[in-house]
């Protein structure tokens, strides 16, 4: 591998990681949430945090 | 506290001679390991020869690791720890006693082991010493490390797999330190192999420093 | 912080989505400073800027793994006094140590892309990097133990304890490369040496940890209020089988 | 489950005291031992036994009882000496002022080709005369492997250029002349 395509792969699955991750736990959030049916108050301000941090 | 810590490792090696699994189960099965070891490698004996002491302290942690499993199941089972928690025993004395009586039977294991690998692998000492040494301090740092994390995982449904997970990255040094001591030992590195035994007793001591401190946590339970 | 007793502060607040959309912007601006701004370097090339990912992730890491022994000790201390209490330091610990193994995996996984270009392997047995992964799995152990199947604050007290004792082996993964001949390279910054690293790196390889400190910070509290919500599940689940059980009960006389 | 209300069992203020003080003093212990173990940790030193490499110095020392085993080395490429020849690249390290000729057998990696870098070699010695800047030598070590090991150093590409000048103060203290390289 060629040292620019080892920075683009080392960048992407760090970047790819941590969406996910957060991803995982802003969703985990919400479903629990929504299970004990406390979600819906609050769910506004999950949906904001999820569509902020899948893009990153 | 002498007294009771005699009194724990006392207990403990009671119920084993009555049960027999660390002499009558656990040092054949290592023993059979040590000889499986030998068909992988084909019986390669020069391959052997250089592997001797990694595949040594192999065979000592897989067959310490069943015996530390089996110190704690003989306390959990029949609410024997609540017993022993209001036996008035302090929590050091319990700990050093129950590692005590682990160092007891991880040496007769390796007592086992060890013509095992000088007859199987056709190994020479060249440093009895060192050798003992090693053996002594390795022991030591499993027994220690072993009454520690096996009050982690004792009492727990998955404690077969926990065990081991947690054991066997704190063993990992042990384990790198044994096997280079004992390739000094039967000469077949040149290496500090002092050092190494040296690393072990420091593992030991950290641990039981560790332990002591944190036995109390880890048995009163909630 | 008496902690998550009602319910309407479990999920995200003003502070969290503030903290949310700048880590976002931070990491985003991360990305452009690391891979476009700063120079290549002059032996490396290209390749040098695997140091803005590697090195911020390893100090978050350890960051990480430091909080979660400190919340250990504090949890250690009220729980002693009463068992019901410092539940909220022992979900600090938690979601910390997991916030910690995402960054220590993405070390080892950069390490080694950055190893295969600059010393020619993706793995030796060297001191740096033989710790580094015992750090790893010790700290998977602790995970794992924190998930099992137990009496919550026999589990806790136990995960807390192993916390401390794994935390020992944080100093000498750092100090490794001081202590032992490694294939690795010295730390880059370290306490009382001039950094041996010019300034648009050395700035940018700053702006990077404090951005993915922005971004660990707001994942750890995240992480904190989604074991809350797990634990009201549990709590919860359990009332809906007693009651359950004795509704049976009375059915059945 | 246990349903006594917890605030009522809790132990006598003077009980809770001695427990304390018990606490105290065992994490003094902890604190102690741990630190003895650290400086002993550092003092013996592991790192004479957890040897990675030789550098070059020492692995000459040790040739006799190196033998023929396999080893690891590390020194800094002298530029000039870099010969290449149907898949076999012969140059010299050094370090310390020690020189020692290699004879390399695969594929160097990429960032070998910069000047002065360190290198760590895996082989052994093999007894020949050859003829190195630091004078004639019995042997010359045999290599299969080699790993490239950077330094904490970093520099921008657009301020400073690649020089054939040895890093600063390397090679002060050594009797023998690098001569400029061929390019």
């Amino acid at each position: 591998m060629s040292e620019v395509a080892t920075v683009v792969v080392g960048w992407g699955i760090t970047f790819v990681a941590l969406a996910t991750y957060s991803t995982w736990v802003v969703l985990r959030g919400k479903g629990i949430g929504q299970e004990l049916g406390i979600g819906e108050i609050e769910q506004s301000d999950v949906e904001k945090d999820t569509s902020a941090t899948t893009d990153s | 506290m002498l007294t009771e810590i005699l009194l724990v490792a006392r207990k403990d090696l009671r119920v084993e001679r009555r049960a027999k699994i660390a002499l009558g189960q656990v040092a054949p099965l290592a023993l059979l390991i040590l000889m499986v070891f030998a068909f992988a490698l084909d019986a390669n004996t020069s391959l052997l020869e250089r592997g001797a002491g990694g595949l040594y302290w192999l065979a000592v942690l897989y067959g310490g690791t069943l015996l530390i499993q089996r110190s704690f199941d003989v306390e959990t089972d029949d609410g024997n720890m609540d017993a022993l928690r209001m036996s008035a025993i302090g929590m050091p004395s319990l700990f050093l006693g129950k590692a005590l009586a682990l160092f007891v039977q991880i040496t007769v294991l390796q007592l086992i082991l060890g013509p095992g690998i000088l007859l199987l692998y056709n190994v020479g000492v060249v440093d009895w010493a060192l050798l003992f040494a090693a053996a002594i301090a390795g022991t030591l740092a499993f027994s220690v490390c072993g009454v520690l994390w096996g009050v982690m995982s004792a009492g727990l449904r998955v404690r077969a797999t926990l065990l081991p997970l947690l054991l066997v990255p704190v063993l990992a040094p042990v384990l790198l330190a044994g096997s280079r001591a004992f390739e000094t030992a039967l000469g077949v590195r040149a290496g500090a192999g002092w050092t190494w035994a040296g690393l072990m007793f420091v593992i030991a001591a950290v641990h039981t420093a560790l332990g002591l401190g944190a036995f109390g946590f880890l048995l009163e339970e909630g | 912080m008496p902690g998550a007793n009602s319910a309407a502060k479990m999920t995200a607040t003003p502070v969290t989505r503030v903290l949310g959309v700048s880590a976002l912007a931070a990491t985003a601006l991360m990305a452009v400073l690391g891979l476009i701004v700063s120079p290549p370097d002059v032996i490396q090339g290209e390749a040098v800027r695997m140091l803005y990912v590697h090195v911020p992730s390893i100090w978050i890491a350890y960051g990480s793994f430091a909080l979660t022994s400190t919340s250990s000790v504090l949890f250690l201390r009220r729980s002693r006094r009463r068992a019901d209490q410092g539940r909220h330091y022992d979900r600090l610990a938690g979601s910390a140590a997991e916030v910690g193994v995402v960054f220590t995996a993405i070390t080892l996984i950069t390490g080694m892309l950055w190893g295969k270009v600059t010393w020619g392997t993706y793995w030796q047995w060297d001191a740096r990097l033989t710790t580094t992964v015992l750090l790893f799995v010790t700290y998977l152990g602790y995970l794992a133990l924190r998930r099992l199947p137990a009496e919550p604050t026999v589990r806790s007290r136990r995960a807390a304890v192993m916390a401390l004792i794994s935390f020992v082996n944080v100093p000498i993964v750092h100090y490794s490369v001081d202590w032992w001949r490694t294939l690795h390279q010295k730390a880059s910054l370290s306490v009382g040496r001039r950094p041996e690293i010019t300034g648009e790196m050395y700035w940018t390889l700053l702006y990077s940890t404090l951005a993915v400190t922005i971004l660990a910070t707001w994942l750890i509290i995240h992480r904190y209020r989604v074991i809350r919500l797990e634990e009201l599940r549990d709590e919860e689940g359990l009332e809906a089988l007693i009651a359950s059980r004795l509704n049976k009960d009375v059915g059945s006389h | 489950m246990d349903l006594t209300p917890l605030h009522e069992v809790e132990a006598p203020s003077d009980l809770r005291r001695r427990v304390h003080r018990r606490r105290r003093w065992s994490v003094l212990v902890i604190s102690a031992v741990l630190i003895f173990a650290m400086a002993f940790i550092t003092a013996q030193g592991l790192r004479n036994a957890t040897l990675f490499f030789r550098n070059v110095d020492e692995a000459v020392e040790q040739r006799s009882e190196l033998g023929e085993r396999r080893f690891r080395i590390q020194g800094r490429v002298i530029p000039s000496s870099v010969k290449s020849e149907s898949g076999l690249t012969t140059f010299e390290i050094v370090h310390n002022c020690v020189v020692a000729s290699v004879l390399h057998s695969s594929d160097p990696p990429e960032l070998f080709s910069s000047p002065w870098i360190p290198v760590v070699l895996e082989g052994h010695w093999i007894a020949g005369e050859v003829m190195t800047l630091g004078g004639n030598d019995s042997h010359y070590f045999s290599s299969d492997r080699m790993l490239v090991k950077h330094t904490n150093e970093y520099a921008s590409a657009n301020e400073q250029r690649v020089t054939e000048e040895p890093p600063e103060g390397f090679l002060d203290q050594c009797s023998f002349e690098v001569p400029a390289a061929a390019s």
